[in-house]
């Protein structure tokens, strides 16, 4: 549900930088559904990738046959993200905290981690230059503490400086969707806030998943459960080997 | 591929085997495990399958990277030991990768900084020294800035080549243009050699020229469990299957002692890996344009 | 044409009008002189003839270039009019190719500068005062630099695109990317419109990608008297003429009369210059290559 | 005979930065003598251009059919040059001095000139970084005054500072190329010396010819006359039109 969801979060017509994993499956389906004309970039290079199978990695070569363009990296990063072209872009991360930082480095320290995390990729510049960014995480203490271990994309406060203060383009990570409820940032304190819940989910229950005090919008909406035909975009025509949907 | 490397890779080097996903040149890494060289300082954007195979068959005194993840399927497991202190010892050097792109355009250019507006409120800069920053010389703007990365040997793996080494990619370019261009030695491997005709047929195709070339190497199916766009699909099994290999050093021990050490050659992987044909690439030939005048 | 001119381009405005001997866009300049803009800064590595007629209609109030002639065939004499105070005035900021390219580089990048190590014992930053330096921040070497050049609109001719705008160049590439990724508005202008399938059936083809770009404007031989690879020829002795032209400001102001002002568009230019067929490019297609996976 | 002279500056294998004009005529006659494997690099992109006939301009399209790659001029200028992979670059002008600084840009004051000249184009990024370059002008002594008016493209000594003092990777202009003489830089002094002459030529005639006061080497050779192949080749085959070749 939480990539139907996910999917929800992009306009049609939008240019989106497609992250590994659940984004990429929720690009897939938005562009399946209502947003067909979904421009789809990919750090590896492909714009306008139309693949005709689910992309296992962000380099599939479904992802280049029969897309607009092939960029170099250094085209990608420097004319097209650090440009200001791409609207949004979509990060996932171990480790999300109140101020939206993500953390995809190490869990612990830096130079002896309990757990060592891939690093960045493109996921640091992306935070910084999209236009906005969507987070998709599930909900977890552990991946949602007060504080992260390591800030390797930045989110709306790095010690208590903003994004303005720091100098970066984009608008940072406005919406994180898990799989209980939907958090959006609180533009004055730059705080990730609880503004809508899955249906039948307590907000005591999305608290019991979050390391810090979690405020809440005044009126929460209720987020729509996936249609049928999400369900079955997702479960019989995207990834029907369930690559991406482990439950 | 035994004489090219033996005579461009010297033990500790500064060794750069590009392609993102695509043509990564498991041939060159292979075969560089095969000859036993030592205190390699390897550079990579995503070190994939083959620098943890390096890595683990103890070739690496350092690595430079910016995703080191098993795309799609879970983790490098050799380079996590090293990285949480379970392994042999391994000095990383971090950047993300818009940092190792602009490291291999200053390399390129032959400059010895690249600027990028970067890595403000990140930690990166806390944990690595190299990346610095620059002030606009027009605005006063403060810029992050990375130092230029030349390798002493870069191995790039193209669909095709002519046997100076004009060589031609299509499907993803990754960086492989720049990290030839910045390395002092460049081997190229291809999956076939064309007759010089076919590449000056096309030459806006051609992506890195002979004449900054070394060596060429013949090497089909040199880039599996990697793809080569038109040529064979990435081979996602054996990346899934990496997982529970790489997890038990025994196993990778193992993997190593029959994929590796225990063949002679290219051709003698490709023949254990069997039934390679089921990756064959489908036909999807583009038009092509009129050069005339 | 004559609509996105009048919707993309200003008085006022900065311009480029790209294309490095090869698809130079003629039909955009002729109609930018025909809505009689005014007051433009008009930038080109080379000037070339179409700039030279921009000057003498009275387009431009200051060019940024770096190699102001006929290629092959002597002076731009009404640019030359002007810098030798014979003619009206206009002002002059002048850069070495490299640092053109260097400028539109940093533009297509959004970066304030750009960084060369070039200019030293010229005496161009003399009379540049926008050539600047800046010291490595890890070397401390002192490198020349120049500043983002953004065009307000840029132009690009290229052999074709599809209706959004993807464009596909081969043979001289120029800076066409660079000058249209530093662009706030670009116009493509092709030879011919193909359908959305040819432009995928090739995508590392594609220099420019419709997401950038603002009008498409199909204009065969829009590039005449320069050239398009593979569908026309360069009209040389059209260039070798212009010394003629240009060099008696009553024959410019004739030819602009009868070619220009006296015209409606592109169409009746082809009509009027006659046999454009004798430019017409022999067929040299090359193969296509394999997309498959 | 000036342009076979120069022809034979190049070695075989050599990469060439070719310049419109002479050099244009001497790289394609040398290729059709004893260079077959010069690879020739033109500014516009094309690298190792194979042009079926005498290209007009730099970016004439026969450069680029058949040639081995197409670059970018951003990759022409970063990757090429600056690279430092440009063994000769060949290049003209309107004034070269005492020390082979050349002036293409203005004869007179930069804001005030009584004639404009192109500008620099690539020449002043040739000049500094080609591992040497070969400059061919015919003798006049307006063309080779004691100081040029403009320094476009820099040589030996500028303003009495050496190219390793200024930091130039290259080794600067090494031979100058006249149509009757040769001189070459006095690798100590910086400046431009006699070293050859052509057959029938006096020193007298060469000193006439150059606004300063010309020092020769200790022995003057002769240049050999240009062969009945070269003179046939440059005529009849490779500027049948007389585009070039204006005597």
């Amino acid at each position: 549900m939480m990539t139907a969801v996910a999917a929800r979060e992009l306009r049609d017509g939008e240019v989106v930088f497609v992250g590994i994993g659940l984004p990429n499956l929720a690009c897939n389906l938005a562009r399946a559904t209502h947003a067909t004309d979904l421009v789809l970039i990919y750090e590896s290079g492909a714009v306008g990738a139309v693949p005709e199978r689910l992309p296992v990695s962000i380099g599939d070569p479904a992802l280049v046959t029969g897309s607009l363009m092939v960029s170099s990296m250094a085209d990608v990063f420097q004319c097209l993200l650090q440009n200001g072209r791409i609207e949004v872009g979509f990060l996932g991360g171990a480790q999300i905290d109140r101020y939206g930082n993500i953390n995809t480095t190490v869990v612990g320290d830096y130079t002896h981690p309990t757990v060592r995390l891939p690093g960045s990729g493109g996921a640091a510049e992306i935070a910084i230059h999209a236009r906005r960014t969507v987070v998709i995480s599930r909900l977890d203490r552990r991946a949602f503490p007060e504080a992260v271990d390591f800030i390797t994309s930045p989110g709306h406060r790095i010690n208590g400086r903003t994004r303005r203060e720091l100098g970066m383009p984009g608008a940072g990570p406005t919406k994180v969707v898990t799989d209980k409820a939907i958090l959006e940032v609180n533009p004055l304190t730059g705080e990730l806030v609880l503004t809508a819940l899955y249906p039948g989910v307590e907000v005591a229950q999305v608290a019991a998943g979050i390391g810090w005090a979690l405020r809440s919008r005044d009126r929460l909406s209720e987020v729509a459960p996936p249609s049928q035909r999400e369900l079955h975009l997702l479960r019989e025509v995207l990834d029907p080997k369930r690559l991406y949907l482990k439950q | 591929m035994r004489e090219a490397v033996a005579a461009h890779v010297r033990d500790g080097d500064t060794v750069v085997i590009e392609g993102f996903t695509h043509l990564i040149c498991f041939a060159a890494g292979h075969e560089i495990i095969r000859q036993r060289r030592r205190e390699l300082t390897l550079c990579r954007l995503t070190p994939d399958l083959i620098y943890d195979q390096m890595i683990a068959a103890g070739c690496a005194r350092k690595l430079v990277f910016s995703w080191a993840g098993n795309p799609g399927a879970g983790s490098l497991h050799a380079f996590r030991r090293a990285a949480e202190g379970k392994g042999p010892a391994l000095v990383l050097e971090e950047y993300s990768h818009f940092g190792m792109v602009a490291r291999l355009s200053a390399g390129a250019a032959r400059l010895p900084f690249w600027t990028m507006r970067n890595y403000m409120g990140t930690d990166l800069p806390r944990v690595n020294p190299m990346i610095r920053s620059v002030s606009c010389p027009y605005t006063g703007e403060v810029l992050a800035t990375v130092p230029a990365l030349n390798p002493d040997v870069t191995i790039v793996h193209a669909q095709r080549a002519d046997a100076q080494g004009n060589a031609q990619i299509w499907g993803l370019l990754g960086v492989q243009k720049e990290a030839a261009f910045a390395s002092d030695r460049v081997i190229v491997v291809v999956e076939e050699i064309v007759d010089e005709s076919a590449i000056r047929a096309d030459p806006n195709r051609t992506v890195i020229p002979g004449l900054i070339v070394d060596a060429v190497v013949v090497e089909p199916w040199g880039a599996h469990p990697s793809y080569a766009q038109g040529y064979y699909d990435r081979d996602n099994e054996f990346y899934i299957g990496w997982e529970k290999i790489s997890r038990d050093p025994a196993a990778l021990a193992r993997y190593l002692d029959e994929f590796v050490y225990g063949l002679r050659d290219r051709a003698e992987y490709v023949e254990k890996c069997g039934d390679l044909e089921r990756l064959r690439a489908s036909e999807r030939v583009c038009a092509g344009v009129n050069y005339g005048f």
